[in-house]
C-alpha cells in the first residue's frame, strides 16, 4: 500500500496548456501516471500531450472519472480552480501554484474539508508514489519503491533526501510535499496519521524548515498516535528573524518558528533529528533496527 | 508590505473607524503649523516601518509650539534602528484612561483568520503573550463569512467592557475585518486602542501589513510595494539593482541554491562546518543559463564576498542549463573570485562537462562542495 | 403532543428592551411561556419584566439553557442576531422583525439548516402551542386547545380564521405563521411534514397566499407524503398584478403567484379550499368526519 | 425600486462590464449632438420603467442626423403604459450576431440566488420560460460564497458558447453578480447580451432592480427612491401625499385592514358578493389612533371612494384606539360618506361603545360588515 496515490489514481491537470503545465503531464505520464485529461478555460478541444483539454473540470469527471487534479493556473486564478475541483468531487487536490493570497487559500481549505476533499500545497511539487504514480513536479528518478514514508515543507531539499536514501539503497512508499506556504491542506499531522495506518511504511522521514509551528504541533501527537519511527530534519537553523527565506511560510517572527524550538519539540518526544540531510540515511537504518 | 502610521490611518478613517485628529509634516515648519491648526497639546509620532518606536524615544508629546519645534527636530534627526525618519505623525493629544489591543491576523495552525483582543493594550503584546497568554483573547474566524458582530460583542466582553463600548468595540472589529479581507492584509493592529476620559473608543495607534502575494489584486498597493521592498543591507540593495532577491546573512560565502529548503540546508551546512554564508538565493525552479547568470553577477561584485557556492539538485533544473549560466557569467565577467558547484540530477554528465571547459570541476556530493568552499575562503 | 413548541421550550427575547420586544415579553409571559432572559447588546445588567437583560445570546444560553428565541430586532441587526442565535446552538428561532433583505435571509436560511436550527419567519407572527406557550405576538385569546394544525403566512388572517374554529368550538394543536417575506425559514411543506407526524393533529388548516409558489409545491406532497386531511384558504384572489399587497412577498409578477394557481394546485390533489375566511369550520367539521 | 436602462448600464459599467458607447438625451438637440459625437449609425432608446418599451415602439435606430431629430422627437411625445418619456438614451448601434439572455435574481422556492441564462435572448424571456424551459439554464449560488467564474463557465457552456467567449461570459457573470450582491439588487438582467460581429459580448440593454427592503443600507439610492415610488393613479398619488400607502384597486369601496393577508382576505369578500374595492391599505399591527385617522382622510377625500369598510380584528391593535381614532376624523372633517366597521378581538366593546357616540354600529362578523358596505354602496 501506499498513502493517497497509486496506479489506479485518474488525474486531471488544470491549466494543462501553460508552460509548466504541459511539461509535466508529459513527465507524469512518462512515469506512468493515469492522466487522462486536461482543463483549460477557453481552450476545450484541443490536445495536449495526446489528451484531450476541456473548459472545465465536470466534463473531464463525467467522461474520464478523474479523482484526482493537478494544478498549474497562475495564482489569481487558482481559488477558482480550487473550488472548481472540490466541487466536482475530486478527492485529491495537488496545487502546485505559488503566490496564493493565504485568505484564498483559507477559504478552500474551509470548503475542501466541508466536503471531503484532500488538498496538497498550495506551492508544493506534489505527491509520489515510486513505481505507482506521481502527481507532481517532482524528478521521477530520485525515487525508488520501499519502506520509507516522506512528508516535507521543502521541494528540492525532498528530492535531495530522497535520493540519498535512494542512494543507501532504502526505498519510499509514498513521498509528499506538503507546501511551503503559511497556509497549506494536508498538514503533517494529517500524512503522519496517514502513514501510520499504511502498512508498507515502515518508518517515516519528516522534514521541517522554519516559521509557523507545524513541527511543534505535530511533535504532540509523535509517541502517542504515532507509533511509527520518525527522523525529522529541520532546514533553516542559520535564519535570520523577520525575513522570508524563499517560501512565504519560511519565516521567523517575534522569535516564533525557530529551528531550534522545532528541533527541541521533536527531540523532546524521541525523534531522531539530522544534523545534515546526508545524515539521514544513516538516521532511518538505525531507527529501523531498533 | 508595511504601512506606515499614517497611511494605514488614512484607511481605516474612510472605512469609518475613529482615528485622532492628525496631520503628517515633512519639516519643522509644517509640524509646527499644524500643531497650531490642530489645537496643542499634541502628540509628535515618527513615522518609520520597524517596531520599537516607542522605546527608541518616537513618540513624544509637546504642550508649546516652541516645544513642537524642538522636538520635531529632534525627531527628524533620528534613526531608528537605521531607518530615517522622513515624516511625523501630529495628532491632537487623547486623554486616555485605558488602552486596549486588538489585532487581526492569520492564525496559521488554525488556517484561519483570527481575531486577537486584550484589556492590556499599549504594552508589548507579544511579551504579553508570552507572560500571560490568558490576558489574550482569540477569535477563530469562518474566511467565508467574516466576523459578526455578535461575535465581536463577545470577545468585548471577556477583555472586560460593558454597556456601549461593547458595541462601539464590536463595530471597530467587524470594520477592522472589512479592511483585513478587502486589502488583503497580513495584520490590522490597533494597539493601543484607546477608551479616553468620555468613554469613546479610538484608535491611538495602528498597523496594516499587506500580503505581498496578494499584491496583484491591489493595483493600489503596487507601486508603493516596488518602493518599500526589504532592501536594508548595500549587498541586497545591489541585488535589487539586477534583479535578484537574496537575503544578506552577513558572511563571506555567496550561496545559490535551487529551493528554499535546499539552499536553506545548504547554509545551515556552512554553519554546521563553523562557516557563515554571505546571502541566500533561491534561483528557483526550472532557472535558465540567463536567470542563473544574472543571480551569480552581484555576488561576483560585491566584495564582502570572498567565494562562492552553488548547490544545484537537477530534477526540474536542467544541469546543462546551469552550467552553460555559469560559462557565461565566467567569460563574459572572466572573474577570479573561488566558485564551487555541486551539479547532480538531471543531465549531471553534461554540466560537468561544460564546467570542465572552464575549468571548473563540479562536485556531486553537497558535503564535498560545502567542505571545499570553506577551504577556499579560509584560503587553504 | 405539540409541534416544536411546547411548555418546556425556554426562550430569550432578542431585542427585549424595544417597544415591541418589552410589550410582547410580558404577553408571552402572560400566557404562561418561559421567557427566562432578554438580550439587548450594550443594555446587560438592567432587567425588564422582571427578566435580566444579557448582551450576548451566549450568557443567557449558559445562565438559562435557553433552547428558543424570538428576535424583535430592527432589519438592519437582524442578520447578526438570527446568526448569533444559530451559532450558540438555539433550536428554535421565531424571527418578528419585518423589511430584512433577503440577501440576508438567505444567507441565516443557508447557515440554519447546516447548523440544524429551525428558523421561523422573518416578518411573521409566531408559533403558539395553545395551552402550553406563545412566542409570537398573536393575541392569545383566539386560540384553543385541540385538534387542528394550523399554518399559514398571514398574521391578522390567522387569527381571523383561529378565532372562527375556537369560536365554532374546534381547537388548535399548534399555529405557526411562517411569514410574509419572499424568503423564509420553516416553509409550508416542513410544517406539514411536522403535523403529519403529531399524533394530536387530526387536520390540518394551511392559509397560503399570492406571491411565489410555496403552495403550488407544498401540493405536491399531499395525498402522498401527507396524509392528514387539509383545508387551505388563499387570499388576495382579487389582488392585481405586479403590486406588492402589504408584504413583501405578496405580489404576483409575469403572471406567476396567482391565487388561482394555488387554489387548483390544492384542487387537483383534493384539497378543500374555502371560499371565505368563514367558511373553514364547516369545512373543517366535514373533513373530520371523512 | 427600478432603475432606467441608462442608470443600470451607468453602474454595470462603473464595474468593468462591456456597455455600448452611449449618452443620455433630455431634448431632441441633445440627441442630435451627441448622435454626432459618437458616430452614426445609433440606437435611440426611450428610458421608461415600464416593460414592453421595444413593442411600443420605443426602441429605434438612425442613420443620420435627420433621422436621429425626427425619432427622438417621436419618442419624446410617446406615452409608453402610462409612462412619459423624459429621456433618451443614444448608443452606437451594435452589429449583432446573436443575442444571449442573461439574468440573476431571487429563486424564492430553493430559498438561493439563482442565475438565469439563455441562448434565445432578445425575447420576451418569460414567454421562452413558459414554452421551451429547456432553454433556459440555472445556476442556484450559495449566497454566502457568491458565483465561481467555473460555475458561470459550465452555464456558458450549456447555452453553447466555445472558446474565449466561455470565459468573456463567465466575467461578466461574475460582475453582475457582484452587482446584485452588493448592491441588494432584486434583478439584474442583460436581454439581450449580444455577441457582436467580432465575437465580442456586450450589454446591449440592461435592467436593474433594488430591493426596496434593503434600501437602508444604500444611501445612495434613498433618495431615488422616494421619488420613484410606485404612485401611478391619482388615489395612490393622493395617499402618498397624506404618507399612507395604498394599491389601488378600481373599485368604490374602500377597504382599510390591520395585517396585509385580512386586508386580502376583506377584498376577496366584496369580490365573491359582486363588488369591488377601491384599494387594499394595511393599516398594521398595533395602529394608534392618529395613525388610523391618516389612513382614513385619503378614502374620505377622494371621489370615487363611495363607501369605506374598515376590518379590524384587535390582536395587538386595540379595538378602542382604532374607534377614536374614527372618532377623531367624524369629527375634524364632519365626513359624510357611509362607514361600515367591523370591530372584534382587544378592547371590542370600549371600541363599540366609542363609536356608538358617533352613531356608528360595528359589526363583530366580518362577513356582516361586508353585506352592510355593499348595501350603502349600491345605495339600497
Amino acid at each position: 500500500m501506499t498513502i493517497l496515490l497509486n496506479r489506479e489514481n485518474r488525474v486531471v491537470v488544470q491549466g494543462i496548456t501553460g508552460r509548466q503545465g504541459s511539461f509535466h503531464t508529459k513527465l507524469m505520464l512518462e512515469y506512468g501516471t493515469k492522466v487522462l485529461a486536461g482543463v483549460t478555460p477557453g481552450k476545450g478541444g484541443i490536445y495536449v500531450e495526446g489528451l484531450p483539454v476541456y473548459d472545465t473540470v465536470a466534463e473531464a469527471k463525467d467522461l474520464h472519472n478523474v479523482d484526482t487534479s493537478i494544478i498549474f493556473v497562475p495564482a489569481i486564478a487558482a481559488y477558482d480552480a480550487v473550488m472548481e475541483s472540490i466541487n466536482e468531487g475530486i478527492k485529491l487536490i495537488v496545487v502546485i501554484t505559488e503566490g496564493i493570497p493565504p485568505n484564498d487559500t483559507m477559504k478552500f481549505v474551509c470548503s475542501a474539508k466541508e466536503k471531503g476533499s484532500i488538498i496538497i500545497g498550495p506551492n508544493c511539487p506534489g505527491i509520489i508514489s515510486p513505481g505507482e504514480a506521481k502527481v507532481g513536479i517532482m524528478p521521477g528518478f530520485v525515487y525508488k519503491k520501499g519502506p520509507i514514508g516522506i512528508v516535507s515543507r521543502s521541494g528540492t531539499l525532498t528530492y535531495e533526501i530522497a535520493w540519498e536514501l535512494t542512494k543507501a539503497g532504502i526505498g519510499q512508499s509514498t513521498v509528499i510535499g506538503i507546501g511551503g506556504d503559511p497556509i497549506v491542506g494536508l498538514t503533517f499531522t494529517d500524512a503522519l496519521r496517514l502513514f501510520e495506518k499504511d502498512d508498507e511504511t515502515e518508518a517515516i522521514v519528516l522534514i521541517g524548515e522554519i516559521g509557523g509551528d507545524a513541527e511543534e504541533r505535530v511533535a504532540q501527537i509523535i509517541g502517542k498516535e504515532i507509533k511509527k519511527k520518525i527522523v525529522a530534519y529541520v532546514a533553516g537553523r542559520t535564519a535570520p528573524e523577520g525575513k522570508r527565506m524563499g517560501h512565504a511560510g519560511a519565516i521567523i517572527s517575534a522569535g516564533s518558528g525557530t529551528a531550534m524550538s522545532k528541533i527541541k519539540a521533536f527531540k523532546d518526544v524521541g525523534v531522531e533529528v539530522a544534523e545534515r540531510p546526508m545524515d539521514i540515511p544513516e538516521l532511518v537504518k538505525k531507527v529501523m533496527k531498533k | 508590505m508595511k504601512l506606515f502610521e499614517y497611511e494605514a490611518k488614512e484607511i481605516m478613517k474612510s472605512h469609518g473607524l475613529p482615528i485622532p485628529q492628525g496631520f503628517i509634516a515633512k519639516s519643522v515648519d509644517e509640524a509646527v503649523s499644524i500643531a497650531e491648526k490642530i489645537g496643542l497639546p499634541v502628540m509628535l509620532k515618527a513615522q518609520v516601518l520597524v517596531g520599537g518606536r516607542g522605546k527608541a524615544g518616537g513618540i513624544k508629546s509637546a504642550s508649546t509650539l516652541d516645544e513642537v519645534a524642538s522636538i520635531s527636530k529632534y525627531l527628524f534627526s533620528l534613526k531608528i534602528k537605521d531607518e530615517n525618519v522622513e515624516s511625523i505623525l501630529i495628532e491632537k493629544k487623547l486623554n486616555i484612561m485605558k488602552e486596549l489591543f486588538i489585532a487581526i491576523t492569520i492564525d496559521r495552525s488554525e488556517r484561519l483568520p483570527v481575531m486577537l483582543a486584550s484589556s492590556m493594550g499599549g504594552m508589548d503584546i507579544e511579551e504579553i503573550a508570552k507572560m500571560h497568554p490568558e490576558l489574550i483573547v482569540k477569535l477563530h474566524i469562518d474566511p467565508r463569512i467574516g466576523i459578526l458582530p455578535f461575535q465581536a460583542r463577545k470577545v468585548a466582553q471577556k477583555i472586560g467592557l460593558k454597556e456601549r463600548q461593547i458595541i462601539t468595540f464590536s463595530d471597530i472589529a467587524v470594520k477592522l475585518y472589512k479592511i483585513y479581507e478587502e486589502l488583503d492584509a497580513e495584520l490590522v493592529e490597533s494597539n493601543p486602542l484607546a477608551i479616553t476620559n468620555t468613554g469613546d473608543l479610538i484608535i491611538a495607534d495602528a498597523r496594516l501589513n499587506i500580503i505581498d502575494d496578494a499584491l496583484f489584486r491591489h493595483k493600489e498597493f503596487q507601486e508603493l510595494a516596488l518602493k518599500r521592498m526589504p532592501e536594508s543591507t548595500e549587498l541586497e540593495r545591489l541585488a535589487k539593482s539586477k534583479g535578484v532577491r537574496l537575503v544578506d546573512l552577513g558572511g563571506e560565502i555567496g550561496v545559490i541554491g535551487n529551493g528554499a529548503g535546499l539552499t536553506m540546508a545548504t547554509i545551515d551546512m556552512l554553519t554546521y562546518y563553523g562557516e557563515k554564508a554571505a546571502c541566500f538565493l533561491d534561483i528557483g525552479g526550472g532557472a535558465s543559463a540567463e536567470e542563473f547568470a544574472k543571480a551569480l553577477t552581484p555576488l561576483i561584485e560585491y566584495p564582502r564576498v570572498k567565494a562562492i557556492l552553488i548547490n544545484i539538485l537537477g530534477g526540474i533544473t536542467r544541469c546543462d542549463e546551469v552550467a552553460r549560466g555559469i560559462k557565461k557569467v565566467y567569460e563574459e565577467l572572466k572573474f577570479t573570485k573561488p566558485l564551487t558547484v555541486r551539479l547532480s540530477g538531471t543531465n549531471e554528465e553534461e554540466g560537468q562537462r561544460i564546467l570542465k571547459e572552464i575549468g571548473i570541476n563540479a562536485f556531486t556530493s553537497l558535503d564535498d562542495a560545502v567542505k571545499n568552499v570553506i577551504k577556499q575562503v579560509r584560503g587553504i
